[in-house]
């Protein structure tokens, strides 16, 4: 398992190519990749910042993904994650599982991703012409993550 | 000394001082923290005035108020997370 | 939209850095890729073969592709199959599906691997020591799909 | 001349020679060309009757038994698929 924060900008391709060189016969690969928009809800975005708490961020995310991979017995995770200043278009977080067959793959990475939206500890702000503003997590987030967290 | 650390829109209302603050002898638990730093700076005390607000201590998450706060502590305050 | 139906191996995370270089705003990128496993039920597997019917093969997986664009309103779908002689661990089949949020990204790639599964004019046999034989979609693959047309 | 084409195991117990073949003046429908290949090849017959082989006439699925066979056609067997 593999979880890195980081302050550079990352290519999803190259990562996921690295991901599944070391599984090639795992049978099947789930990825998904969340990019910065340029625009919410009909507003431009200028700059999005998404900031850590140094340390405590990194083995936090390790224990969702440590949490997650029990749950569904995959075989292996990749967990990306962009902070610092992030620009439209520039890639925010990467989720790939290995899995033995599709649907843990598939389940691995969509309940990672719920997780991450409630329970990392990342804090982010938009920069747009208007102003900034914090933006925390909505009614509807949590409830998909409770949600995610019986189904499975 | 104490470390305390104010991440996300915490940190934009606290006095960047407060990193490296030397607290009252009074000030033994993280309840009276929270008490200390309601007085000395109100805004950031109504902020962090919250169910949703998490405390960690040297990166451990802590929601006993009761917590006792030792020499050279880490405490951070979290404001609800906004991940992924 | 791209359905490439082709007889020589492929890289996934090439075709997926490509895929998302054209779609750097997009938001959202999901992804799925099935490998060819070593065994099949602790079976060895020595080749797996997949036979095309040339030209209706590539058309019908457009028409998958075009339904579940239609239903979850995604911006892009790439679908690449390998045909022919396929040994373990390369990759036989990515579905990448970008959209606005990843709710339907992800639905898209599920639903259309769902798709694949029972409706891709496509036909497999496994070649291992013991033999070969032909594969069929079991009744789990039926279920699957059936539910899956539903939920979204 | 007819081009018929058999695929996955079908292929493997069709007769090579029915890829170009010249039908009997009788055979002028899907069903009609079932029952043919039946007498003229039982074991393909066989394999073919089941309620999962679908069949494409020029390329297009086609359900119904009575649907006209006319000159040059290509006419497909599929057995049930297993794509993904």
């Amino acid at each position: 398992m593999t979880v890195r924060v980081t302050e550079e900008p990352f290519d999803p391709g190259a990562e996921i190519a690295a991901f599944n060189t070391a599984h090639g016969h795992a049978g099947a690969l789930a990825t998904f990749t969340g990019y910065c928009r340029a625009a919410t809800a009909g507003r431009p975005v200028g700059t999005l910042y998404i900031e850590q708490y140094p340390g405590f961020t990194q083995r936090e995310i390790q224990r969702l993904a440590d949490d997650v991979s029990r749950q569904l017995g995959t075989l292996d995770l990749l967990v990306v994650h962009r902070v610092g200043a992030i620009r439209p278009g520039e890639a925010i977080v990467l989720v790939a599982a290995m899995a033995a067959h599709r649907a843990e793959a598939f389940d691995a990475v969509r309940l990672l991703m719920d997780y991450l939206k409630t329970d990392a500890p990342l804090w982010k702000k938009e920069s747009g012409p208007d102003g900034d503003r914090w933006i925390e997590p909505t009614a509807h987030d949590h409830a998909r993550r409770a949600k995610a967290g019986e189904k499975v | 000394m104490a470390r305390l650390v104010f991440l996300g829109r915490f940190r934009e209302i606290a006095n960047p001082a407060l990193a490296q603050v030397t607290l009252p002898g009074g000030v033994r638990t993280l309840a009276g923290l929270k008490d200390w730093l309601a007085e000395a700076e109100p805004a950031l005390g109504k902020a962090l005035d919250s169910a949703r607000t998490q405390i960690a201590v040297n990166q451990v998450l802590v929601r006993d108020p009761s917590h006792p706060i030792v020499h050279d502590d880490e405490i951070a305050f979290l404001p609800p997370m906004s991940g992924g």
